[in-house]
């Protein structure tokens, strides 16, 4: 059972060749431990080197850096690879949101500090936006980050904040500038040792086990002002101009969940028989993979599309809003029809669709809700 | 529409799950297999005190009618632990329905009593694993066997999906005889039944979970059998429609409960300038809801008023658990959705009737089954119809 | 329930809708703007004839209960015909009940008898263009004009989707005074009534079609203005909820038969070696479709009850309109999609019925209007519910 | 108001000059009489002259037979143009279906007396497949050719044939060996002009008012033996081959008419107002929007990689169905919700959403239901 490449329009043979290596590699170090992730609710730090010492982590990053200097695409297959697989460990937030800020708006000490250690797995990385009284709106937040001296002196509480029981450093999105809503908003890294930094408890939530989740504090937490990425006050740009390619990722994972989703399906409802015959045989059952399979074609041309389209640097803000959210509305179609297709067996935790079907319903609201999409969309028309 | 004693009662009965149970729902007593014993007897002896405890038998031993029962469970499924604490929850809500209507007066003495008075729990013993080619949703397929030896059937067989068989010290078994499909009333536990595992389910309401179970050369004397040799598939469809309604009226109270929840949230919270209710993205979804919720209670009273009339129900229960089943999934499905992050997390309750509704899409039928029978329905009716036509012409 | 008398009358408005009605289904006289006149009037006398002629008001003027008319405007609903045939069509049946509830005995007199006699046609002049920026779905921003001149009021402006205004003998007619809304009874036609046009639209049930109308120095006498200046929102409201939901009984009827079409057609055609209804695709299609009428019936019932207790029931039947509307629609749909080719043809009633309820879907209200209003009304209650809880804690 | 192509990836430059061709020609010879086709339940002779002088008809056909011998995306573009423009004149029918059996199993004789008389427009041609009794249940039809000496002797009774009034040639799908099931069928070329030969009167539908739809009666119709296509009793397969294409051609339609369908009711809801402010400006109509925009978004990408794929001769046949059942029922969707949006305009015929909204309804019916769509892709399961 793997992701058929036959049709796909966006990989060439050397993103071939990197799908197989990402394939071995989560084969030996992620699967074995899929089970131990969910119960401890995190992926192990060894995991995390494993994928750094093979190369799966950031990609992108310029050779200068330490990097390999590839492009998104090579994210792409991870992302697609992993979610696949079935495990939501953190990797696409560090590879396709996370070092992007560091490498565009960090300084040269910045990037010195951490571009190498995320490559490699030895610094993890977490950004901070939600905050427990704000959804998607950013213009809402209340962490502050005021300059004192040489220091900003940050104090707020954020949450749902992915990566945050591992993370080393964190991306603060704070206001500099309390008055100036959007035009107000900075993105400042922390580490984590700093302070008046306290991690709160691992959220326990619906699905997404694997995926350590976390409130974060901070309280009269100092860092350099240095530690500042690009200029004050120009934070909700950045995160405008990163926001696309967060999506786009969000939609990769969608859709190679909702393969993976198909493709249990099919192999159980062969195997399986209900009234003496295989249930795949059941004319609701055929009709139903076959919608299925029919959003599936549908889905990876589009997502083809929206890959190279992002790759060409013509991928707007709404397109990309447009893939995250038929994307992830899509993927809860397909597994809640998969899940159904496995009758009894579909919610018994022990079947990978049971998981899935828990995995996937905060697609359709982390990375903005699918009612974010559709405002962001509607503007666009 | 329901009497008076049910709305007293009903009105008793939410007054105690708001007040007294409510406050439960972040209790680490409840696991992922239902709430633990312990928090079970706790919330009962409450229950006891307030005077809800089993709120649709009335004393003299008479089921309130199926009309009055789906307002009082409405009203106990409020909180997804009201149903346990009030005992009127699966499977031994149905188990009751069953040895109440079937039961002689020995076994309703000894099996009965204590299940009403909420001492003991239940299990009631009849679906078999597929994969051993066994009777999933199709009854007629029992593999499990009795074979009379002496004065003492000898059962032996796999069962699975055994909702609160751990734990249970009550069980109804389902086996074939010679004569065809028989029940048997069980102490439990017993060393020839044995839980094999305890599925993990991405539901959590129902103490001891959904197990599977053998059964190997389990001994019951003859006058443990619930009713007569052969008659089980009959006595299965008494319980049949009416088990499948209450599910539809405990999961309405318990989804009633999750829009309060979205629409408190809904009007407690602003983004981007305004209350998220006045966002029609979000206010249009509430209204569905409402619709919705509307809707399956009006089915649910609907196959009531079937059942009350004396009728199996069969196809109104089967229409009225897609129907329930399906709409109070999307309902639930739109207030995590309302409620974004805060809606995937377990500070609420919402999240948990997202979870219990998808398995309520399976259990009791799986929508596509109560589809087929239906279809089949028509046609027979369809074909009658042409018949007759025919005939005239 | 329904009455015995509702069920005696309902039984016989089926008969003759189904032996009488539906034969003229394939006349010529059926036009895109609804049937013609002539055919209306030969349908009438046969329902005349029958004793099912406006079987809804009984023969002291009073109407059935909404429960009892629910059952019988559901059998008149049969045919598309049928309503127009038995005289329980839109707006003439909304029209007469205002009539009775308002109406003065002069006027009940002169305009009702006529109506509820079969004799007369009216139309029901409120709605306004929302391209002049008038009253859309919004009455509160009528721009037609009412000036009291001697013992006559001069009337002015321009109306839209006026249902059945070609052909109306009666018309009623909504126009904003300085005390507020106002409605005057006229007799059709009037040279100062000018019909502009009317609109060629995609559903075709109802005679006279939907007219673009304008007014011009319309004079009407004094005596003529239905109840007292300015009440006219509040009579607008008395007919509004009902109105909204004998459109539901109708089209449900409606689609009661076509889902009867569309099964008896998959009975009778083969695919693939066994006969359509066999195959799940299309069985569980006509499941659904049963599902969604018994659904449609009992929000409608309900709706009726809450206006049989002397509410304006204007939230409920806001939630029946929409629930309706749609699930009927939907039912429509998947009638023409069982039947394939002949689905959109006009061999059968269903494609009508597929347009028919797409129009539905908007008039008397878009979903997205009664969506908001249902909201708004959430939003307030929601509120209601935070204030008492903040004022306990 | 028109397709926009600057994200489509199907196309080059040539296709786009031939689109402005395209766009002129309709413009001019077939926009101003829409309404008259409408009423008429036809279009007239003139427009196909025109279509054919202008090399709008049967591009594909190669340059022996005095065709263009164009690649099929031409007949995309055509197709795409006729659709969005709200008339379903049959040219799809005669250029990316009819021509395609007279040039691939047409024998000489046959290519010479019709292919340019096709392309020109003089020769409108019919496919006359469904029956009465069965919809797209092939095996299941009635009608018979006998071989009677150096002639086929052909009876029976077909149904919903497009073009069928207008028709000069009719390919017929009949038994030539009744036991033989879907073996036993084969393609014959019928004059119009043989006696025997009738149309039925052009059916009322519910939509579609352009395109002419009859049933055609044949009583004894004699045609020479070697106006079979192809080989005896090999029609099933010569149908099965050019099905993909079919398929193809009709999710053209869909896409394209779905889109004229959103860009409709952006229009009117810019314009029109309800409760003082423009109905565009709702967040319920925002969020609508969106939601179709996205669909669109999606069509699209997955329409340009099938037509690639088509071309490439890749396109399988469950890939064909996937393509026709999504692009039509999302057309449902959209102009359904398109229509919504509109409120009460939306059911005036005079608005061209109402009229597209009567047409497109058929689509998940004609080419083979959606249900015949789904048999199709779950065998390939």
């Amino acid at each position: 059972m793997m992701l058929d490449m036959a049709t796909r329009t966006a990989f060439n043979e050397d993103h071939h060749t990197f799908r197989e290596t990402v394939r071995k590699v989560l084969e030996r170090e992620v699967q074995p431990r899929i089970e131990d992730h969910e119960r401890d609710g995190i992926v192990g730090r060894d995991e995390w080197l494993a994928a750094g010492e093979a190369g799966l982590l950031c990609p992108t990053v310029a050779e200068e850096y330490g990097g390999l200097g590839l492009d998104f695409r090579f994210n792409c297959v991870v992302t697609e690879e992993l979610a696949y697989l079935g495990s939501w460990a953190g990797f696409p937030l560090q590879s396709d949101i996370a070092v992007d800020y560091i490498e565009h708006y960090g300084n040269d000490r910045i990037r010195e500090a951490f571009l190498g250690k995320m490559i490699s797995g030895e610094i993890i990385a977490a950004i901070a936006m939600t905050e427990p009284g704000t959804g998607s709106d950013l213009q809402g937040i209340q962490t502050t980050a005021k300059r004192i001296g040489d220091e900003w002196v940050i104090n707020g509480s954020k949450t749902y904040i992915t990566n945050g029981q591992n993370a080393d450093i964190v991306i603060v999105v704070a206001k500099t500038n309390p008055d100036a809503g959007s035009k107000g908003i900075s993105l400042i890294v922390v580490e984590a040792d700093r302070p008046g930094f306290d991690r709160g408890r691992n959220l326990d939530k619906i699905g997404q086990h694997s995926a350590d989740t976390s409130e974060l504090f901070f309280n009269d937490v100092h860092v350099p002002a240095d530690n500042i990425l690009g200029a004050e006050n120009q934070g909700f740009a950045y995160l405008m101009d990163q926001l696309p390619q967060e999506r786009l990722s969000i939609a990769i994972s969608a859709q190679a969940s909702a393969q993976r989703a198909f493709d249990e399906a099919v192999n159980f409802t062969r195997e399986r028989k209900a009234f003496g015959k295989p249930i795949i045989e059941f004319q609701n059952s055929q009709f139903q993979f076959a919608d299925l399979k029919t959003k599936l074609q549908v889905g990876w041309a589009h997502l083809d599309w929206a890959i190279n389209r992002h790759c060409e640097g013509k991928l707007t803000a709404a397109e990309a809003s447009a893939a995250k959210l038929w994307h992830s509305e899509t993927l809860s179609d397909v597994a809640d029809m998969a899940l159904q297709l496995h009758g009894g067996a579909g919610y018994m935790n022990e079947y990978p669709i049971a998981q899935l079907w828990r995995d996937q319903r905060v697609l359709r609201i982390y990375g903005g809700t699918s009612e974010v999409m559709k405002i962001v969309i509607g503007r666009s028309i | 529409m329901a009497s008076d004693r049910a709305v007293e009662i009903a009105e008793r009965v939410e007054q105690f799950v708001r007040t007294v149970v409510v406050p439960y729902e972040q209790d680490p007593r409840c696991g992922s297999h239902g709430p633990s014993d312990d928090l079970v007897h706790e919330m009962r002896g409450h229950a006891r005190s307030a005077g809800v405890l089993t709120p649709h038998i009335l004393s003299d031993g008479r089921h309130l009618s199926h009309r009055d029962t789906a307002l009082v469970l409405r009203k106990t499924g409020l909180s997804p632990l009201g149903s346990v604490a009030c005992n009127t929850f699966a499977p031994d809500e149905g188990n009751m329905y069953l040895l109440g209507k079937v039961g002689s007066e020995e076994i309703k003495q000894r099996f009965l009593s204590p299940l009403v008075e909420g001492r003991s729990r239940s299990a009631f013993f009849m679906t078999e694993p597929a994969s051993d080619g066994g009777a999933g949703s199709d009854p007629s397929m029992m593999k499990t066997t009795a074979v009379l030896d002496g004065n003492h059937w000898r059962v032996n067989g796999r069962k699975a999906f055994i909702t609160g068989a751990d734990g249970a010290d009550i069980g109804i078994i389902m086996a074939a005889s010679d004569d065809g499909a028989c029940m048997f009333m069980v102490d439990l536990p017993n060393p020839a039944i044995k839980i094999e595992r305890i599925l993990d389910t991405i539901d959590s309401s129902m103490p001891g979970g959904h197990a599977v179970v053998s059964i190997t050369d389990l001994r019951i004397p003859a006058d443990q059998m619930l009713g007569a040799s052969g008659e089980g598939f009959r006595y299965a469809q008494v319980r049949l429609a009416p088990a499948r309604l209450t599910h539809c009226m405990r999961w309405l109270g318990t989804c009633e409960r999750a829009q309060e929840i979205a629409e408190d949230y809904a009007v407690s919270r602003q983004a981007f300038g305004k209350l998220l209710v006045d966002h029609e993205g979000v206010g249009f979804m509430l209204a569905e809801n409402k619709i919705a919720l509307e809707q399956c209670r009006l089915t649910i009273d609907w196959c009531a008023d079937v059942l009350d009339q004396g009728e199996l129900g069969l196809l109104e229960s089967s229409m009225a658990k897609v129907a329930v089943s399906e709409a109070l999934f999307k309902v639930a499905d739109r207030c995590v959705q309302v409620m974004g992050g805060s809606g995937v997390s377990g500070d609420t309750i919402v999240e948990q009737a997202f979870r219990e509704l998808r398995a309520f899409r399976i259990y009791d039928g799986p929508t596509e089954v109560h589809k087929w029978s239906i279809a089949k329905k028509i046609k027979r009716k369809a074909l009658e119809r042409r018949a007759v036509s025919e005939e005239k012409s």
